[in-house]
């Protein structure tokens, strides 16, 4: 259960948001909207426990993230940045990403989701000389092998062609389906049909 | 013939050390050299020959 | 349409098999050479008045110094041909020829302080020759390791030539900046033009060990060359087929 | 394989892709090093007397440089954002990622050391002495600079200010290892100067983890 | 304003907005300096010999470890993609670039370097000199240096790739600019090594733009 | 009048496209479509004379780019980075990026124009501390105030909401109406109602 309560977010001189507050149970979709600088990904990081609120609580099963021993185990956070290295394989970025995160995956089963998300017959070739969506796509590949019940993702559909949105999406739904949670984030349009569905909405 | 015996041709005049790493060491690096050419060839085949067979097994398909 | 004549002229594909064929040649002629310019340096030259046996360390030490430099500049104008005219074989030449360069500027290093231990009791000093030695050896190193740093072999090779280039601007500068810079520092500098008075001989074995270095620096440059053509060009339909015949 | 053992086997996996790396520190070393007798002269008196301290100077910048290295790129393309969520201790994985660090890109420059010292007419006893003494104290600035390196992260403007704050922690390190050096040369006997090195790495390896993750997670907030 | 004004005009603020980034070259340099007395002990007689080579050796590290910011930023966010685009010689672009280069970052140390050579009891005819030198050979440093750094543009580990390519062209500027200082306390004259350092300046001007303007093309093909 | 023919384009080993060509007239829109790694931003890039083609020629009124004076006058290409310096304020980058290109504008141009793409009160700020869409927007002001003929955009949409995608749209079609040319990637739908469009199409 992931819960926050009368969040307030300040920037420079100016309140982002104040008084946001939800509660996510198990298989609970939340979908922060808003325009551009709004304050989304502010939110996003700092339910990760990267911004510290000026006001509020967000608690994991109860208890603050910040005294939270576990909320790090649980948590999967993509943001803006790929957190992926530029001379690596997509398949070593991958098992090392996954390892970082405190779960080993095999050979076989990274080049298995690294097919699963289009990147075939790409696997070791350095990152650098992909695609824009090809990078995104050895992001989040991650989520086809990450076992964690929460999921944070700011904009991961950007720079994705049709046909990974329609992979992610019933990633989501599939996740979802199985008592995951997932916050999420982005512009386009995206019908997600699973789970209980809540919206945060921001106004510029 | 500059060396009465074979172990005067050895001892360099007293600088057989110098004389011998010098000659040895360089031909030793050229030796290498060429090792490091046929492995490289021969890992070099190698691969290639796998993509080949790569190639062929997915036209195939 | 010259570009595309000359294009067709360096054509990697017939270049592999001319570069085959020349091989066994150079180096054979190189092992031949090697035998009998160590047979004149050690049995037919006579020891040295002043330096006795240590001398020898000449015939290997000298055509290696001499060959780091030469290797160099033709590197460097295979390179500014490759940047030119953009042809691809000129810039694989470079790429094949910088690492044996890098060898012999090492050889001529080594054999210089095995020589220098005894001659002038050190290892090294800072005397103008072997400094620019020295520094001969780090524009290598520069080449080789920016090549290698660069993946794309299009950008690899044009970067590697233009650092050639520059370097190769740079070597008489560097060269007489360094004499310049010992002699009027050092007077009682350990010159080494006061060499042994060369016997025919001794000119014999170094121009001979010399050659036969040349001849072993041609059959490894053109046998890297070919490795290089396979890989760059690996997709290509004579590559297939020449993979066919090999096995 | 646990986390600890990922990180370390990425970052040697880095060290080894990005060769041209590791080994140009080691070359910048030896260049630096080459270039003052080209500066100063070629009077081999003067060089000997100098050789010990433009050695620990060069290795002491070629360390200060690649430190440039340790966090940077896991900065900029957020996998550092992704460490601070991880379930392992912070101190932990700088630990880690410090002595994969020290290892790659410092060792082969302690390695190299003596055959440099010989371009200085350094004896044999110095030069084991300055192998000795540069092993001993790199890993010390390996771990102090760190805490730099972590610091400039967040505060872009403070670069000044943090190379300030850890150029007196360098300082002893150079002193006592050029100083071991020196005392080996004029036949003192080096060993109290390296046994304070040694004193000087374990208060490094015990203190500065904890102080570089609280670093960390202040330029991250 | 013409394009070229723009450059600069951007570069001054970017440089004064980046202050720190100047100001550490500034600080470099003047602890290494500093850093030497320590490492190789304090007799004046060794220090005076000396004092010319490190000060000379100091600014050319300097200067090539700012060598990182001519192009890297540019680089990254794309601006460089954008400059090739303009319309523009890109030649004069760089050494547009070179010039605010060298005001930011290397004549506040030319400035600095007298001051330190007090430290190494030089006499002020060498202090003259010294300055003089570093006028002339500093800008030879950041042109020749544009080089390296424009070719090793998105390599990682290019920071130190960039010296070792760089370092062996700056020898002649080093040999030349530390020997006409010693020159000049030996009592020989230093016209003779100015004449040249101002040489190479001249051709320095008019050859490297071009070969910078080519490896960038190169770099971002 | 804007020229491709018969472009070929080499990536490490493969072939990403051959035998590409089209023909741009006053007013043309070329919409570049295909899936991730398709070749897309190669093309645009090519395009740009930022990578010199495998085969094939591409010609600005007649004249081989590679060799036209006038050809970067009339570019104005903006690509998946944006060209932005992150310390300086959004109008200090505006201005300048403006310069670069070879055109002055005054300041008040250039704060009417970041007005209109909604940062008004942000102009000022460092772009740093601009969320991702109005970093975007920062960038693609440049095209309110650009009065170059050719423009090649990589995915310029990404990261903008609603709102800033029809400002976009609108803004694309008073370019085509003008006479201007139009070369584009985008994953996301839009509907240009002005022009003459073309379309090239890369499958993967
Ligand atoms: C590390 C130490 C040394 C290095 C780097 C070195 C480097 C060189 C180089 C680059 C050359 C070719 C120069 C030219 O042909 O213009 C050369 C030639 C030569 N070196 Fe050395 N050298 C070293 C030590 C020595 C020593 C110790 C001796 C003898 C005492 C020596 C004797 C010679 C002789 C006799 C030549 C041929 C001179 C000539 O052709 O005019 N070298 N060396
Ligand atoms: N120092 C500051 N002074 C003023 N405003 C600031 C400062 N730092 C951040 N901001 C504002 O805070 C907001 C940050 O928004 P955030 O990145 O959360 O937006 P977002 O909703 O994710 O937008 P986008 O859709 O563009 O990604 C922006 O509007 C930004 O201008
Ligand atoms: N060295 C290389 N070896 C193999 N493939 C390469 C190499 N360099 C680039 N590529 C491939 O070339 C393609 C480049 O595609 P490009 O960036 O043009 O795609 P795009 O159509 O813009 O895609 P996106 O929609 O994701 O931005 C990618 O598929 C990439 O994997
Ligand atoms: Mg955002
Ligand atoms: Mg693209």
């Amino acid at each position: 259960m992931f819960e926050a309560t009368r969040l307030e977010c300040m920037r420079g001189d100016s309140r982002l948001f104040s008084e946001v507050g939800f509660l996510l149970e198990p298989g609970g979709l939340l979908h922060v909207r808003g325009p551009n600088g709004s304050g989304k990904s502010s939110l996003l990081r700092m339910l990760c426990g990267l911004i510290l609120p000026e006001a509020g609580e967000i608690r994991w099963n109860g208890v603050n993230i910040r005294h939270s021993h576990d909320y790090n185990r649980a948590l999967t956070y993509l943001g803006h940045l790929n957190g992926i290295k530029e001379e690596l394989s997509g398949l070593e970025n991958l098992r090392i990403n996954c390892g970082l995160a405190g779960f080993d995956i095999s050979e076989e089963t990274a080049i298995d989701a690294l097919e699963r998300i289009g990147l075939d017959g790409r696997e070791h070739l350095p990152v650098n000389v992909l695609s824009q969506g090809q990078r995104r796509r050895v992001m989040l590949a991650r989520l086809l092998v990450a076992r964690t019940p929460l999921w944070i993702l700011d904009e991961p559909l950007v720079a994705l062609d049709a046909d990974a949105i329609g992979l992610m999406r019933s990633l989501f739904e599939l996740h979802l389906e199985n008592g995951g949670m997932l916050i999420l984030t982005t512009h386009q349009e995206l019908e997600i049909a699973a789970g209980v569905a809540q919206e945060i909405r921001f106004f510029s | 013939m500059n060396w009465g015996s074979f172990s005067a041709f050895l001892h360099m005049g007293g600088y057989a050390f110098y004389v011998w790493s010098s000659f040895g060491l360089s031909f030793l690096l050229l030796a290498l050299e060429l090792l490091l050419l046929s492995g490289r060839r021969r890992t070099l085949l190698k691969r290639l020959g796998q993509i080949q067979r790569l190639n062929a097994s997915r036209g195939s398909k | 349409m010259s570009k595309i004549n000359l294009y067709k002229f360096a054509s990697p594909a017939t270049f592999y098999g001319l570069a085959g064929q020349m091989i066994p040649g150079f180096a054979i002629l190189s092992a031949i050479l090697f035998a009998v310019g160590l047979y004149i340096g050690f049995f037919v030259a006579p020891t040295d008045a002043q330096q006795g046996e240590a001398y020898r360390i000449i015939f290997i030490h000298v055509p290696a110094a001499w060959m780091s430099m030469f290797i160099y500049v033709v590197m460097a104008v295979y390179a500014g041909v490759g940047l030119a005219f953009n042809t691809r074989l000129s810039a694989m030449m470079a790429q094949a020829l910088a690492p044996t360069g890098a060898l012999f500027a090492f050889i001529a290093l080594f054999t210089g302080s095995f020589w220098g231990k005894p001659m002038w009791g050190t290892w090294w000093v800072w005397d103008a020759r072997l400094t620019s030695q020295l520094i001969l050896f780090f524009l290598y190193i520069g080449f080789i390791s920016l090549q290698a740093a660069i993946d794309d072999p299009r950008r690899s090779d044009r970067a590697g030539a233009l650092i050639a280039l520059v370097g190769v601007i740079n070597v008489p500068i560097i060269y007489f900046s360094v004499k310049w810079w010992n002699t009027l520092h050092q007077g009682a500098s350990i010159s080494l033009t006061k060499a042994p008075s060369m016997a025919h001989t001794m000119l014999a074995g170094m121009l001979i060990m010399a050659i036969a270095c040349w001849t072993y620096t041609i059959a490894v440059a053109l046998s890297r060359v070919r490795l290089i053509i396979l890989e760059r060009e690996r997709h290509s339909t004579w590559v297939s087929e020449l993979l066919e015949d090999i096995k | 394989m646990s986390m600890l053992a990922w990180i370390m086997k990425r970052d040697l996996l880095l060290a080894i892709r990005r060769k041209s790396d590791v080994l140009t520190t080691l070359f910048f070393f030896v260049i630096m090093v080459s270039l003052f007798p080209l500066g100063v002269g070629p009077e081999p008196q003067l060089l000997k007397a100098m050789g010990p301290g433009v050695l620990w100077v060069a290795a002491l910048l070629a360390s200060m440089l690649s430190l440039g290295r340790l966090f940077a790129a896991d900065y900029a393309d957020g996998t550092l954002e992704q460490m601070l969520l991880c379930p392992e201790s912070l101190a932990l994985i700088v630990l880690a990622k410090a002595a994969i660090h020290w290892l790659a890109s410092e060792l082969p420059l302690v390695l190299m050391a003596p055959l440099l010292g010989l371009q200085f007419g350094l004896s044999g006893d110095a030069l084991w002495v300055l192998t000795l003494s540069l092993l001993l104290g790199t890993p010390v600035l390996s771990l102090v600079g760190a805490i730099g390196a972590s610091l400039t992260l967040g505060l872009r403007g403070g670069g000044v200010l943090v190379s300030l704050l850890v150029l007196p922690l360098y300082i002893p390190v150079l002193i006592f290892g050029a100083g071991a050096v020196d005392a080996s040369t004029s036949g003192l006997g080096a060993e109290g100067h390296l046994s304070i090195l040694g004193a000087l790495l374990v208060l490094a390896l015990l203190a500065t983890p904890k102080a570089v993750a609280a670093a960390l997670r202040i330029s991250l907030e």
